[in-house]
């Protein structure tokens, strides 16, 4: 059942600019190497957290980091991210998170309604809590610019939007008479972000789709990076136009190759689709104890990452790399 | 009945819905029906649509076969002109930018509102569906076309949940609830071509396919349809595009 | 002396979003080749019009286009930019503008306050209207998102903000009570972006300090693109990251190499300092009458840009280019 | 009076200056005596201290006898760890990730507040000046060190303008008007490091520098200025930090 701890928790969503400012002031932001391990950066995350997800429903979804978060048993997360795919299933399953804010919540399109979420969902056992995608964006931007939100024009006169009424404010525009939604910051205490390339200090460049990222990272008041590659500053200091995400905003660098397995980094491997076939089967028939069966094969009796990728197999991970870098072959 | 011998339900949606897509427009398209209306579309009568992906694409080429799995990953990307954050691309919606927006639906009412999130009640529901996504958004803020099966099932007097606004609860309630632009324009169903009443804005017969008779109609949907005084018959799908459709989905993955 | 006209202009800055939408579907934003001579483009400039101008400083200033502006006797233009420099001095001394909004405005910090500037508002033949700087970004930024103002923490408690608060609101977040000032959205008739490369369509690459430029695009009711070289849509397709501007904004293609003369284009050419010294001393002696022939040696005289670009001076082209070419030999 | 056979009156505000700056600080700065301090600090003490330019750079590395001439050109870019836009530069500004916004001024009052928009009445002005550029933004939403001549014309009570607010009009004022944050904390001059009291947030001196006395302070200041009950005395630049100045800016552009 639902704890009334995250009512509460919603009800004071959008921080003050006080405390917001004096949050970011006490962290340290300075010039240092933050490279440390996936258990390291686990422990930056509290149980309690809100937890915001880079990435869109089967790219660049930082897996590596969910995986540390379900090992470390890490409890009561509120989760956001624009689309929420398997990663989301793990969460409820494992009992990390009862409550995800997101747009969209399933696999993929192609394999149908996830059994996990209707499971965890229709039994009351979590909240998925529906935004349109843009408001949640919107949300994030806010939060990354320092205000307290953002007027739009979307969600209004819909049941999506009556249903999240207590969340949100209408105005009248006073230069136009407008009606307005305005839709509250989102400042994540946390936020997890795969990229393709940083450096110790945490200046991120990312290639292809960037999706909410680059808001995510700024609205937070943590970062976690986990990327394909540490690169030298030099590198990142050779094509500034590159860099997304800014050092100052970063608190942790962990190398982690093949860290959004079994989903997909652009131009390095596509989705593991033999496995998510897989997991699809499995959770479709039983989904409790599939999505059990799956944390315990795959999430806790791996000792570590590589090991992981080994059961997901040596030659799903050289198909998926192939595929991942036919972008550069068009 | 439709010609089923000479193409399937989801080839006469897809080659319907092409029809109604001008040169030059920018349409905000899904994968599937959407993403194939606006390839064919491109092919046949239209070379100077742009397609946008919600995950953040503007103006990608498709494949023939290598139709994209979702619209949130690299096969999405493949020599587009642009990509932007998701964010970014749903914004083109609120500035104006975006001509059609092209969707797909579960449930559909008398009033073009689309439910893709909860079947029963929202707090104790049957089925809990994954969502909007940009649906909402697309609905709240440009003009519609949507594509889908005509099942009474489907097409039922209220939706359980309005997750993508059409209009409302009808009359000026749309506009009255603060979404002054866009709405639903059409609905392309395997039977015929619908419309809104310009006034009470509940759905109408604007065109039956070939073979399809108005009782028909009445007998697969789940509330009370209006006709137009003139009921016109569409041309049926020809031999190019359902060619043009088999080449991009040689898997018949979409178009089965 | 001002217009009443102008000030009738200020009271409606901020459109419906009705009549937004209306202007924005009215344009022809096909896919399709736009590719002109400055002279068709200027065209496109009607009297009275609203034009921002991208770059900022002495970085890619769209100085073909003013002078195309000015050369065909523009009159009564609403200019605004980021920073203004040379080229707001143009714009007053020839008349084509009597309103320039902007956060900042002389040659450059090197060359002190301009004495054009200082001619024109002090003897109240021209408004100069101050904003601060994010004030302006953050006015653009609205009027790119399809919203009628950007709440803000800036310009409180200041005399910049209570010179323009007939154009702004203040209010109380329903969030968080905290006040916060509304900066009106900035919906330019018409831009004038100076890019790298871009394609006949308009899908334009910048390279090096992307200054407001993409906000303005997307804000704009029309947008002129010059660019120092035209590439094929191929070229752009091989680098989807590197497009900031989308052709469905644009409707004016020029290929104008040195567009930016005697101002800098990132990575191409720096600054031209020779001619920038002679128009300070030429100015600094008696402000109407050296910017007066400058307009008439340099901007009338020539038959066209290339016969400019000889006025400036081959060794100049040739020494603003190596400097330019210098940011990729570090 | 201050040794001037070692140093300049400019080498003088960017040593002292420098010595504000804390490692590991992010630091928004104009050209000129900021980026001089800055850099300095860099070499002597805060290796780790990042550089902010509002034409849109984060982290760039200057380059000995390479001062940028602006900081909205290419040179300002130099190995920079990030290019971004203008509005999104200022931004880190309102999202609080900045430490010190560094500035000059033309004009000062007992206040803090700084004038670089009208020499006279706004409405009639003796001289215009160039305006504020993001001066405006980075005192409403930072923590400020301001660096400038001791000057009685240049520290006048009240400034013809406010331009980028100081303490507005003092005691609670400034907060009331809605800037919650940040706000002058040094005034660095040729003479003095300056603060402000507590309660009435009137300018005050913290300490002189070596040989100054109050009655030249005084003498140059065009308002009442308080003193601190401990006036410390600075220590004085140091062989050291002169010749990184120097090794900086070669042709004494802006240490002169």
């Amino acid at each position: 059942m639902i704890s009334t701890q995250e009512l509460e928790y919603d009800r004071a969503v959008t921080k003050s600019y006080t405390e917001l400012r004096r949050e970011t002031e006490a962290r340290d932001r300075s010039l240092r190497d933050k490279v440390m391990s996936l258990e390291e950066a686990a422990a930056l995350v509290i149980d309690g957290d809100h937890v915001a997800l880079g990435g869109c429903t089967l790219s660049r979804t930082p897996m590596a980091m969910v995986w540390a978060l379900i090992r470390a048993g890490k409890k009561d997360l509120k989760v956001s991210r624009s689309i929420t795919s398997t990663e989301g299933d793990l969460f409820y399953g494992s009992g990390a998170s009862q409550h995800i804010l997101t747009s969209w919540f399933s696999q993929g399109i192609v394999w149908g309604v996830s059994k996990v979420m209707r499971h965890y969902t229709e039994n009351k056992l979590a909240r998925f809590e529906e935004w349109s995608h843009m408001a949640i964006g919107l949300g994030y931007r806010a939060g990354a610019m320092g205000i307290p939100f953002m007027p739009t024009r979307t969600m209004m006169g819909s049941d999506v939007g009556e249903r999240v009424d207590d969340k949100t404010h209408e105005m009248n525009c006073p230069f136009t008479g407008d009606k307005l939604l305005l839709v509250p910051a989102l400042n994540p205490d946390v936020a997890l972000i795969h990229v393709q390339r940083c450096d110790p200090h945490g200046n991120a460049q990312i290639d292809g789709l960037p999706f909410m990222d680059a808001d995510i990272a700024m609205a937070a008041n943590k970062v976690i990076l986990t990327t394909e590659c540490i690169v030298s500053n030099d590198q990142i200091r050779r094509a500034p136009d590159q860099t997304k995400i800014p050092f100052i905003t970063v608190d942790a660098v962990v190398e982690v190759p093949y860290g959004c397995a079994p989903h997909e980094c652009y131009g390095v491997y596509e989705p593991f689709l033999t496995n998510l076939d897989a997991y699809a089967d499995l959770t479709g028939k039983d989904a409790a104890a599939g999505v059990a069966e799956y944390l315990e094969r795959y999430v806790h009796a791996p000792a570590s990452w590589n090991e992981y990728l080994a059961l997901l197999g040596m030659d799903n991970v050289i198909d998926a790399t192939i595929r991942g870098r036919s972008v550069h072959n068009d | 009945m439709t010609d089923t011998t000479r193409h399937s339900k989801s080839e006469l949606l897809a080659v319907m819905s092409s029809r109604l897509l001008k040169d030059g427009d920018t349409v905000f398209a899904g994968v599937g029906i959407p993403l194939l209306a606006a390839t064919l579309a491109q092919r046949m009568h239209a070379p100077g649509l742009t397609i946008l992906f919600e995950g953040g694409t503007l103006g990608p080429f498709v494949v023939p076969g290598e139709l994209p799995p979702s619209t949130n990953e690299q096969r999405c990307t493949r020599r587009a002109n642009m990509v932007l954050s998701n964010t970014d691309v749903l914004l083109l919606l609120q500035r104006g930018y975006v001509d059609i927006g092209f969707m797909g639906g579960a449930q559909i009412d008398q009033y073009g509102n689309l439910n893709s999130s909860f079947i029963g009640d929202a707090d104790d529901p049957k089925i809990r569906l994954p969502g909007t996504g940009g649906g909402n958004d697309i609905a709240s803020l440009t003009k519609v076309i949507v594509a889908m099966l005509h099942e009474k099932r489907r097409f039922v007097e209220n939706v359980d949940f309005v997750t993508s606004t059409g209009f409302w609860h009808g009359g000026s309630s749309r506009a009255d609830s603060g979404l002054t632009t866009g709405g639903p324009a059409e609905v392309v169903t395997d039977l015929a071509i619908l419309g809104f009443d310009e006034a009470s804005k509940r759905m109408k017969v604007l065109a039956l396919h070939a073979g399809v008779s108005a009782e028909q109609v009445r007998e697969n949907t789940g509330f009370d349809i209006l006709f137009n005084t003139d009921i016109e018959t569409t041309e049926t799908p020809t031999d190019d595009e359902l060619a043009v459709l088999r080449e991009f989905d040689p898997d018949r993955v979409y178009i089965a």
